[in-house]
């Protein structure tokens, strides 16, 4: 259980999938503009991941060992229309969950943090359970980076930013100085 | 769609629409495998080998995709290219490919590629659109460049592993640690902006009646 | 035990009262002219029902009042009607007033009761009689007094507070009042008792005026239920809501009015003058105004016509200092500077504060850094700093879902800002542009 | 008549003395004993390593920020508290890097004073800790006459410094945590340990801050928050396993703790502008640090601890919202 948890934070905050490792750049330049998408964005993000981290474990036992050169198509393809399947389901069973997540939903298919989880829980041997605790650390993390920087970028709406500034380069500094704050857990628990 | 010369639709994609830098797309592997110059110009070369095969293809076949699957058939085409170019590098250069890691097959949902596919492969013929892809491709790749020169010259005090400076040189290392990927593309987008700016300030300084510009020179 | 009398945040602005405090009020002499502007109070303006040559004796109505929230005005000296036009408005604006030249050597002779005495006077008729000499809160605000006694039959009314707070820096006309005329103000609290039909009032004074505590409760009578109680010196003790809270513990609900908690508030200046206009009989044509700051010469209290223009008022004070710099109506933390001297004393003028370079706020301003003093003075907690942000972004409509509408510009945000950010300004000009926009 | 006077403002027409400007330099003034003592005990580097990150913090503000802001005394804090925060024996072009990095990527690009999400002088640190490590964590031990500059102060600008030798000495912290060698608490408490500028003398830093607080110039909770904290959790830990983890006091008198507490965690612009917010900001602060020191990889964590806890303001801010008089309160039927 002690691994487990320790998995869990350690992609959450030690290294951060967005912070530390760059994954999920899109969304988190793109949708953090206002704290309440940045959480929907959040929540959509731990649930695909969730989806992901089980069709990446399926896919690596019972596949993927007779076909390894199929890794990437097959990861891609198989998250994409999990994705597309969960999306119809949540349309016919909850439309107001739907409303809140589904126009998130096909963005974060074409994530590199879908992937890439699916690649490093590959690359690291995670079991299903490893891999469920890595996808909710990572979606956490995802969600914790989103809405910090979300209620940062509100706040330097009623500043004046220098014109030069304004937009993205505002987004990278702001990324960078939180990157560096992150860092502060670096080798967290790694000496115990 | 505006008419556009063929010289257009490949300069276009290296500078003024450059993928990096004005469209904020592909940040992905621009910031995570940008901390050596070596690093960049492989993940460049790999991604434009992607980007211009899947354009040929997409734009060869653009006819006989329906248009409803059109997203996954171009996501599966790139994908196959990826695993060529993953092999490939894996074969030639095992070193930079170990260094890059993971982000080689990351180059499958690398938003740019897919954003060529569906903004201009699918709706042109295949010269016009392999002119395009090449042009983004050598963006992405001059961009990815400008990144890891600066990342490496400070950070290791050497370009292409070649020391610059020197054996007393104080490497900054943070720029080649994740905060300074963003810290490098953020300073590049505050020069281009201010480049821009003063570009800008002149054009209009070159509008005015010709008293007024000398006034204000004066 | 019982509650300590106190209500959470506010400000501890200078006292700056003892300039006045130990002037008895005196009567300034009739100036050469009166001016009575329409609207003095809240509410529609008066109309004017004199013209021009037109001869008034003192307490001859001019005005008469426009609708039910409105209230007539009177005469404050016996004269000829010169002109009914624009004239300087204290608030900047020019507005309609009536101007009358004080019949010169003129001894303004006392002349009969036009108002009724009150005992034996029904409540109705007792309403009807205020109403008709043209009374209004003197506290500043002046809204008609007798809309305030005839409570709507929904609101249960079960105490009037009297406020003796008197809270401002300054000021010190209530305090006077309290100190030389504590009958007139028992008097008062009877009358409006009766119109009330209450059977409890409560007088709440700031405990940095001893004498005038020590005054009414050697003149508080045994016959009615009313007691004196000393309160914390704070700013703004003396705004309606504090001060209930400080006093009965009960908060008026964010948008509704005290009569909402069954209390009815009366300035102890309006109180004192219910009493003196049955007294006397003549109408609200006289109210004490404090003339004070280190601007002026002679600071005092002083009895003054309503409508004396400002600067025959300083001049009663012995004019101006060569340093003074600003002259405000009311007290320097809610006063507004007026522009032109020319502007007249209202009814609702507490006191001509004149502010020199030393008192003065500096103009330049800082950007804010956050310190979360203005949320810790604001008395009706809301964020000024957020509001502040917004308010600079003209982003109106998110400060109205964070209650701008509850904020009452008691200026003690912008008086405890050290980046000096004229918040309560903003606010203003923020609840004006909602005003608009909920209009339009 | 028209009037003599000639100033018509809002209301109210009175003020508070304070002012931004005062209130900046009242810190920057407060810190002179600081100063000193780190002064005392370090030697002639001090004043050159403050006034490198000084220089490069005012030159920085004065390139690219508003016209006039140097006034404000805003650039002047981040460098001193910088230079405080930074081993004394570092090469000035680091300090001077680490200032300019502070106010231009920490505060001129989010609009200049009271814009700004993290607090700037931290900021810089972090960027020099990152970037040069093993500058940042070469403390020199005091060996000499006091006149000796310790460390290599004038190393040439992006050059390596040059004395990396025996002159070391460990800090507290990194002796409790790598080699469980506990360090005396008169020693820590008036500084004569190893450490940053401003690390030592915890005592001095104390009473400066309490100086401050007293002048409601900085919120005393923010740095009660941060002590109580962690003297709790280091008392409970202490109880589990003496030998590994140093006692509360010990805790908060080693490292940048008391300097952190004091002076940047209370930085107005980047803490929460409620008292239950500053409350909160202060316990959060404190878990970190004791969370970082003591499983983190490295020994110090205040610096990191309070970036972390600046980039939480703005929801502190949101939760911590002051709700409006009466808007609970229900009428009486």
């Amino acid at each position: 259980m002690g691994d487990l948890i320790w998995i869990l934070l350690s992609a959450m905050v030690v290294n951060n999938f967005t912070l530390a490792l760059f994954l999920g750049l899109c969304p988190f330049m793109g949708v953090s503009a206002r704290v309440e998408t940045a959480l929907r964005m959040g929540a959509a993000n731990v649930f695909v991941l969730t989806v992901t981290s089980l069709s990446a474990w399926f896919l690596n036992t019972f596949v993927l060992p007779y076909a390894p050169y199929l890794r990437l198509i097959s990861f891609i393809v198989v998250i994409a229309s999990l994705v597309q399947i969960v999306e119809i389901v949540i349309k016919k069973v909850s439309p107001a969950l739907f409303r809140q997540l589904g126009i998130f939903l096909p963005l974060i298919t074409t994530n590199c943090a879908i992937l890439g989880l699916a690649i490093f829980q590959t690359n690291r041997g995670y079991g299903l359970l490893e891999g469920l605790f890595f996808a909710v650390g990572a979606g956490l993390g995802l969600t914790l980076a989103l809405v910090l920087m979300a209620s940062i970028r509100e706040n330097t709406e009623l500043s004046s930013v220098p014109e030069l500034a304004k937009g993205m380069a505002l987004v990278l500094i702001i990324a960078g100085s939180l990157s560096l704050a992150f860092m502060g857990f670096a080798g967290l628990l790694s000496s115990s | 769609m505006r008419q556009t010369t063929p010289q257009m639709d490949f300069l276009r994609g290296i500078w003024r629409e450059n993928p990096v830098l004005i469209q904020m797309l592909g940040l992905c592997p621009a910031l995570a495998v940008t901390n050596t110059v070596a690093n960049s110009i492989a993940m460049g070369v790999a991604t434009f080998f992607v980007l211009l095969g899947s354009s040929l293809l997409v734009s060869t076949f653009k006819r006989w995709v329906p248009h409803e699957v059109r997203i996954s058939t171009y996501v599966l085409i790139i994908a196959t290219f990826v695993t060529i170019a993953d092999m490939l590098l894996e074969a030639v250069v095992p070193t930079v490919h170990k260094a890059l890691g993971a982000f080689v097959g990351l180059i499958v949902v690398n938003c740019m590629i897919l954003s060529r596919q569906e903004a201009f492969a699918s709706k042109q013929p295949i010269g016009r659109s392999l002119l395009d892809a090449a042009g983004t491709g050598f963006g992405f790749i001059l961009a990815l460049l400008m990144m890891g020169a600066v990342r490496e010259v400070l950070g290791n005090g050497t370009f292409l592993g070649i020391s610059l400076f020197g054996p007393n040189f104080e490497p900054w290392v943070i720029m080649i640690l994740p905060p300074g990927g963003f810290l490098t593309l953020g300073l590049w987008l505050l020069v281009l902006s201010w480049i821009q700016r003063r570009r800008a300030e002149s054009a209009k300084v070159a509008d005015w009646p010709a008293g007024v510009a000398q006034r204000r020179a004066a | 035990m019982p509650r300590r009398p106190r209500f959470r945040h506010g400000v501890h602005p200078p006292d700056l009262k003892e300039l006045t405090a130990g002037i008895p009020i005196r009567r300034m002499p009739f100036p050469k002219k009166i001016v009575l502007p329409l609207r003095q109070h809240a509410g529609n303006p008066a109309k004017a029902i004199v013209r021009p040559g037109d001869h008034v004796e003192r307490g001859d109505k001019v005005g008469e009042a426009d609708g039910y929230i409105s209230s007539p005005i009177h005469a404050s000296a016996a004269g000829t009607v010169e002109e009914v036009g624009l004239w300087p408005h204290p608030d900047g604006s020019y507005a309609t007033a009536v101007r009358i030249a004080v019949e010169p050597y003129s001894a303004q002779a006392p002349r009969p009761r036009i108002i009724p005495d009150w005992p034996g006077l029904s409540r109705e008729e007792l309403i009807e009689a205020v109403r008709q000499a043209g009374v209004v809160g003197l506290g500043g605000a002046a809204f008609p007094t007798h809309v305030k006694l005839a409570p709507p039959k929904d609101a249960t009314i079960d105490v009037l507070v009297v406020n003796g707070c008197e809270c401002e820096p300054f000021l010190t006309a209530d305090h006077r009042t309290m100190v030389e005329y504590p009958e007139r103000v028992f008097t008062g609290i009877r009358i409006m008792m009766q119109c009330l039909g209450v059977d409890r009032a409560m007088i709440g004074v700031e405990k940095n005026k001893a004498d005038a505590i020590a005054a009414l409760e050697a003149a508080r009578p045994d016959d009615i239920y009313v007691t004196v109680h000393p309160l914390t010196v704070k700013y703004p003790q003396g705004a309606e809501k504090m001060l209930i809270s400080s006093l009965l513990n009960r908060d008026v609900p964010s948008g509704k009015l005290p009569m909402h908690v069954g209390v009815i508030v009366q300035n102890v200046a309006s109180v004192a003058t219910i009493a003196e206009v049955f007294e006397t009989g003549l109408p609200l044509i006289e109210r004490i105004v404090t003339v004070t700051g280190y601007g002026v010469r002679q600071p005092a209290n002083l009895i003054v016509p309503v409508g004396t223009k400002t600067s025959d008022l300083i001049e009663a004070c012995g004019g101006l200092t060569p340093d003074a710099k600003e002259v405000v109506f009311g007290g320097p933390m809610m006063g507004a500077a007026v522009a032109n001297l020319d502007a007249p004393v209202l009814k609702g003028t507490t006191g001509v504060v004149v502010l020199t370079d030393d008192d003065c706020r500096p103009a330049e301003s800082y950007p804010c850094i956050k310190c979360g003093h203005c949320i810790d003075a604001c008395p009706v907690f809301i964020n000024p700093q957020l509001l502040g942000s917004l308010a600079l972004v003209e982003r109106y409509q998110e400060m109205d879902d964070h209650h701008l509408a509850d904020c009452m510009l008691c200026g003690c945000c912008s008086y405890t800002c050290p980046s000096n950010i004229p918040l309560s300004q903003l606010f203003q000009a923020a609840k004006a542009a909602l005003r608009k926009s909920k209009a339009a | 008549m028209t009037s003599p006077h000639r100033l018509i403002t809002a209301s109210p027409h009175l003020g508070v003395p304070d002012s931004t400007p005062k209130i900046m330099w009242s810190v920057v003034g407060s810190l002179v004993p600081v100063i000193a003592t780190a002064t005392w005990i370090f030697g002639p580097s001090v004043p050159l390593v403050l006034l490198a990150a000084t220089a490069g913090a005012i030159l920085t503000e004065r390139a690219f920020g508003r016209r006039g802001s140097l006034g404000d005394g805003s650039a002047a804090i981040t460098g001193v508290l910088l230079g405080l925060s930074l081993p004394a024996g570092l090469p000035l072009w680091m300090a001077f890097v680490g200032g300019a990095f502070g106010i231009g990527f920490g505060k001129v690009i989010f609009g200049g004073l009271g814009q700004n999400a993290f607090n700037p002088a931290l900021l810089g640190r972090a960027f020099l800790q990152a970037a040069f490590p093993v500058a940042m964590t070469t403390w020199p031990a005091r060996t000499g006459s006091w006149w000796t500059l310790a460390g290599d102060n004038l190393a040439w600008p992006f050059a390596s410094p040059l004395v990396v030798d025996a002159l070391t000495g460990a800090t507290p912290l990194g002796l409790m945590k790598f080699e469980q060698v506990p360090t005396g608490l008169w020693d820590l408490a008036v500084g004569t340990t190893g450490g940053s500028i401003g690390e030592t003398a915890g005592v001095v830093i104390l009473v400066c801050g309490g100086y401050l607080a007293l002048r409601n110039y900085l919120d005393w909770r923010i740095p009660a928050g941060i002590f109580l904290t962690v003297a709790i959790l280091a008392a409970l830990l202490q109880a589990v396993d003496g030998v590994r983890y140093a006692g509360p006091m010990a805790m908060l008198f080693s490292g940048g703790l008391m300097l952190g507490a004091m002076y940047m965690a209370t930085d107005m612009v980047t803490s929460p502008v409620t008292h239950v917010g500053s409350w909160i900001f202060g316990m959060g602060i404190g878990v970190l640090v004791v969370i970082i020191r003591y499983w983190g990889g490295l020994a110090e964590g205040v610096m990191y601890a309070i970036l972390l806890m600046n980039s939480l303001v703005p929801f502190i801010n949101r939760a911590t919202q002051p709700r409006a008089f009466g808007a609970r309160t229900r009428l009486q039927p």
